[in-house]
């Protein structure tokens, strides 16, 4: 038990950080944005080939830095504070854990190296069209035909698929046998019957995409891992992916505060810098006491990405995903309200911020959906009605 | 007391829903739900000379000016009948709620000559110019400066500076501005309230784009505008008091028609809901019923406040009614935000519906900023209503 | 439509003010929660036989004044913000109620009278053990057993059951037939088999007792009305009272709200009154704000019950009362906070408020209870898990 | 980071649960959930002593002074199986928590010799003396006095003056108090930190009943009490110094025997919830969930706290761990009493199980008042945690 940074991931934060303070500012992070994908790839390039930022928590043999889920979010958190868009969220905290959870040894060997060294993007289809965050409900079908596999159907708010070479689709199944499970299906981008729509979102800083399967022929070797129901490994991956979706709101929580904290130390309104009027002072303090809460829980949930069982880890996941976006919501609606009239405008950063916080919040389960599976995790005894999303 | 209307109140009821359903059905079909502040402006001044000519305008105000001299009750039904039809947002809400009471007030027989008569016809749109980049809560802070020069048009107030969040200045035609008219003077005294004209060479708009993707807001910079010595309301050096006394008239019957926008948001909003199966959650039904709640709230602290208005005192209400509204639209934009799920975070949404209510989400992040923040709001009421030690001033 | 207070409205108003503050301080009130049955007689026999309280909304036919709920809830109002017990709340907001909507010609001349004369005290017993909110659910059962009719069961939470000569008691029915309906039956409080047991409450100042009826003989003309199910009328009457409810919780929370307004301008700290902190300036100004919209729903609500039809009202009725009780709930928690250790003591007010807040919001339906009504009330469709009470 | 334990730590954590278990099945299982400050005080002194001998009463502490010189990890353990245990809460916890490590740093050896063993060993039971009537949030609003006096038993300090919210004043042995000792000085000089037996004549003590109905806080009284010269921490007039040590001291692992108390109330209010059908509804379920990541967020603060404070830092979370965890339990007091219901209105609840909850909503009523009000802990957060002007002192 030792909860705090040792000095190599101080190392990694520090580094990280001056790094994005040179090549990300805020200017940079919207130019990104309104590049082709959404993205940077220079900064991409740099981030993976030179830095390895996208094989850090692979292991060596595949040729990795075989760090684990605390490092990395130490990157997503470093990314956050930026909202810097990139394939990094898709690719490497996603897909990655999906392939380590659940391909086979020669899938990994083709896909973990080439991630690692910033050769391969890849995305995952889960999403359907209403967004539930429950992946029995998956809105792609799997079917055996004769001995040839077809997959058809949506996916939606799927995170860099634009960008992606490699889409894990997850799928569910039926067999000649109308045995049903979950499948995770690699498709490459480009393959006939695969079409990825670009849709705009309200967060111009992480990009998604609607894709459409339309019998698209598959092998029974495109699956990852053989014959075995992908939803617990799934799960685990979902669940290493969102407590770093809370590493990530920290760090735009925690930049949301530093910014307008500068901000009402010089604004000046009644001859007085506004920090120094109370109702200010409380309302960014009851803010601070969110953002260290959210902190505590992130690093708890990291730790609980590498350590825990799966039952553990979904809790540590629910409750780390819930009570970062929370956090950042509030976080990011304060800092607006505290700007006054230009923390509203467009020009401004704050409502990027709170964009990306709400946009976060809601993908890959809501604070409320998370909540519930708290609930169920405690062993309160299941519920008709669940949050759908 | 009573909430029930009476038989002759109906009837000005049916009158009025009876005209609204002929206009929106017929000639202005096309103006049917508008209610961004910038689309359709032309179509939409002719609506309101068609509510001139109607005497609809302004229903409350006297029958020499316009209006119909109609009851606190009749111009409830009449705002309540205007949402209800889906009418377009008032081009000239400026004029209508705010500048015209204040001339009313304290304009001279000739400004009420002037001005009043192109307001309720719709012939001038009016927009008002108070806040500064220096003065936004602090709004005494005003520096937009103006003094009076002899010239070939007679003496005229020549303007210089900057206004901020003037809504409608696109295209209006007037503006009311407070400016500093006592050189080295500070704070709330000698300031004057000045009519002038948009149309002239001195006078130029910029929009803000705001978090919304639209320009709703505008910067106006005034360099030598220029305006006729007559065109200030009260007294040179008593800016102030006009100024807060139009602020005063914010609390007036608009705020009806304000709040049957709320409601039409509201519908759309439990619409939304049961058309994607969020009604059925037990968590979004709380807040809907609470929300519910909010309109009534609303509705009934704004006839408390207006029946207290007309007997002229400023009563507890009035001081919390602002800070109430601009508090409950939040969460209404939040609950909009957790009905529609992960498709409220396209970009419009995936249905015009969904698109309303997003817009309705980020517009109402200002909804605690403009007209006075939910802090100053706060401030007043703990020291205008509580009586609790004022906040001093800096240096 | 005039939402304004008359002139005579206002007149009650005023001299009801002055009455209590004459004769129920708070020194006397936690005197008579400790008085048998928990309130002063003689301060009753005041409000009633000299004042004509209790019989302000009865019609003038049955010895009252003929007013209506505005006129009550001002009463219910001004006793509210002195915390007054009395069996004002069960007899003339509850009981009468019903008894107007259920009861039959010569039971009304029986009953109402003596009601508006101060000379009968009434209470009704609907919620069973659980404290459900729903009269479906009622605890006692009535039975025909040949040509005779049993009562049989328990009511708890039955508020000024010490103290009632007539229980209104609220069962449901099961004729020689089997059909079933909800009935309300008179009984005198000494009848055999019926067995009264005070509760001793968090609030002492509303008195409640649990009854417990074993087999207990009545007779078809002990029941209210003729051969009708009462769940219309009882539900309109539990409407209008919870109404009442709503006003007194309003009379509560400004009293509250007022009293700490006054402390916070004399407590000194830091050589400041603390009511000169923004922070404790703007605690209060959110106060208020709920002060002033719990005042606005109780009036709205107290004119719909008596203006409104069965449906409009349920949604006015359950508004108000979840908006007010929230509301008196917070105001009274606030004043604890802001008064500090001292308003944490037995000794001074601030727990009264608090606990009397608590307890009336949990007095024929919770807000939640009474939100989800409201949403069932918009035609938000029916769902499987609503709250208890 | 890791947040798991290593097998030697676990080890660790075997014997502790064996050695409570048998005591708590055994000779001390009248003691067992004993939580209340004022309940079996006699045995508790027993217990504590018990726990002294076995070197359990303060393992942190080194090993020289009664400890076990355990890690932080260990003290973790330590505190988790003291709660799982349900053993008693600590009698001494201002002696040990509070008391000693503020000797440890400021005192001298003869104090610490004269006072640390009986505080280890549970024979000298302390309260604590800041809080007066008027020197609540202001604390170094101090009234009470001290002078120096010569008599038959050598210089002494006489005591005259009024403390508040004493806890534990009724049978403690000695108390630590803030007092006044340099005549004519003001606000935080000229204060010192007294040591004070309570057996005296000169001391009163007056319980004061609590909105809960019990009395768990006192009055004490101060009428020439006396108290040996040697008996002051630090120097004269440095006393604001070192109590705002002890202050900080509240922020150590004792922190984690409150927080395994808090994951008790809340396991009892689920199991409250799962009896009466409540833990079915969506919307206590969503509160519950939320209760349960605020355990999370408590242990995994108050170990980053730790961990901080070993390095010196009062870092970030230290600052805002007092606000949250006093915000937290008032929220969940209240979902206790919302899953009660009706029945939770009882004044002594329907069960034991009950009666437990409801006190727990009562008592957090004051979690945000003692100890630095929330408003105290927000200034603090603002202007020493995020660099916000200070709030100006009045006159």
């Amino acid at each position: 038990m030792q909860f705090a940074f040792t000095d190599e991931q101080q190392m990694i934060r520090e580094s990280a950080r001056a790094f994005l303070e040179a090549e990300a500012s805020l200017p940079a992070v919207r130019l990104a944005s309104g590049a082709v994908n959404g993205y940077d790839e220079g900064l991409w390039q740099q981030m993976t080939a030179e830095l390895g930022w996208s094989g850090i928590a692979i292991p060596e043999a595949y040729g990795g830095a075989g760090l684990g889920f605390v490092e990395l979010g130490i990157l997503a958190h470093e990314q956050g504070r930026r909202l810097v868009p990139s394939p990094f969220f898709s690719t490497v905290c996603l897909a990655t854990p999906v392939i380590l959870e659940l391909a086979r040894e020669e899938q990994k060997r083709q896909w973990l190296p080439a991630i690692a060294a910033g050769q391969l993007k890849a995305a995952v289809a889960v999403t359907d069209r209403v967004g539930h965050a429950d992946i029995r409900k998956v809105g792609v079908k799997l079917a055996q035909v004769g001995s040839a596999w077809v997959l058809s159907g949506e996916a939606h708010f799927v995170v860099g698929a634009q960008s992606a070479d490699l889409l894990l689709v997850v799928a569910s199944a039926k067999d000649a046998n109308a045995s049903q499970s979950l499948r995770v299906v690699a498709v490459a981008s480009g393959t006939a019957g695969v079409r990825i729509e670009a849709t705009e979102m309200l967060d111009v800083t992480r990009p998604m995409a609607s894709i459409y399967f339309e019998q698209v022929s598959v092998s029974a070797e495109d699956c990852l891992g053989v014959d075995i129901d992908a939803s617990s490994g799934l799960q685990r991956a979902l669940d290493q992916a969102r407590t770093m979706l809370a590493a990530e709101a920290v760090g735009g929580a925690e930049y949301s505060l530093e910014a307008v904290t500068a901000y009402v130390k010089e604004r000046v309104q009644f001859g007085r810098a506004i920090g120094s009027f109370q109702a200010i002072k409380h309302r960014l303090a009851d803010t601070m006491v969110l953002v260290e809460a959210a902190k505590s829980m992130a690093w708890y949930a990291a730790c609980a990405a590498d350590e825990y069982a799966n039952e553990a880890l979904a809790v540590a996941a629910s409750s780390a995903k819930s009570c970062c976006a929370d956090a950042f919501n509030a976080v990011a609606s304060n800092a607006i309200q505290l700007h006054g009239g230009i923390g509203f405008t467009w020009d401004h950063h704050a409502h990027l911020y709170f964009k990306r916080a709400r946009a976060s919040s809601m993908l890959l389960g809501s604070p409320a959906w998370h909540r519930e599976r708290i609930a169920l995790g405690l062993g309160l005894s299941q519920i008709a009605s669940v949050p759908q999303f | 007391m009573k909430i029930g209307f009476s038989a002759a109140q109906e009837q000005f009821r049916n009158e009025v829903a009876t005209w609204l359903a002929e206009q929106l059905s017929g000639p202005y079909a096309d103006l049917r739900g508008v209610s961004s502040h910038t689309a359709m402006v032309e179509r939409r001044r002719v609506w309101e000379a068609e509510l001139g000519r109607a005497r609809l305008s302004s229903v409350g105000w006297p029958v020499e000016w316009g209006g119909r001299g109609a009851s606190l009750a009749e111009q409830v039904i009449f705002a309540e009948e205007y949402a209800r039809a889906k009418a377009p947002s008032r081009l000239n809400h400026l004029g209508v709620e705010l500048l015209a009471p204040t001339l009313l007030s304290y304009g001279t027989e000739a400004q009420k000559t002037r001005f009043l008569e192109p307001i309720v016809m719709g012939k001038e749109i009016w927009c008002q110019g108070y806040s500064e980049p220096n003065a936004g809560s602090d709004l005494a802070n005003v520096a937009t400066r103006a003094r009076l020069e002899s010239g070939p048009n007679g003496d005229e107030w020549v303007i210089d500076g900057q206004k901020i969040w003037t809504s409608l200045a696109a295209f209006a035609d007037w503006i009311f501005v407070l400016c500093r008219t006592e050189e080295g003077s500070r704070g709330n005294r000698g300031l004057s309230y000045l009519l002038v004209p948009m149309h002239q060479a001195g006078v130029t708009v910029r929009p803000i784009r705001e978090m919304t993707g639209h320009a709703e807001f505008n910067e106006t910079f005034f360099t030598g505008a220029r305006t006729a010595a007559a065109n200030i309301v009260g007294a040179p050096g008593e800016g102030w008091k006009v100024a807060m006394a139009t602020l005063a008239f914010e609390r007036g019957v608009s705020t009806l028609a304000q709040q049957m926008d709320f409601t039409n948001e509201f519908e759309a909003l439990v619409k939304a809901a049961q058309a994607n199966g969020q009604a059925t959650d037990p968590l979004i039904r709380q807040r809907i019923a609470e929300a519910s709640i909010g309109l009534s709230v609303m509705r009934y602290s704004a006839l408390r406040m207006l029946t207290n208005a007309e007997s002229g005192a400023l009563s507890h209400e009035a001081f919390t009614y602002r800070l109430y509204w601009g508090v409950w639209r939040k969460k209404l934009g939040e609950l909009a935000m957790d009905v529609l799920g992960p498709s409220g975070e396209y970009a419009h949404g995936d249905s015009p519906l969904a698109h309303d209510l997003q817009h309705m989400f980020l517009f109402s992040r200002s909804d605690t900023i403009y007209g006075g923040t939910s802090q100053i709001q706060r401030n007043q009421i703990a020291e205008r209503a509580l009586g609790l030690p004022k906040e001093p001033r800096g240096n």
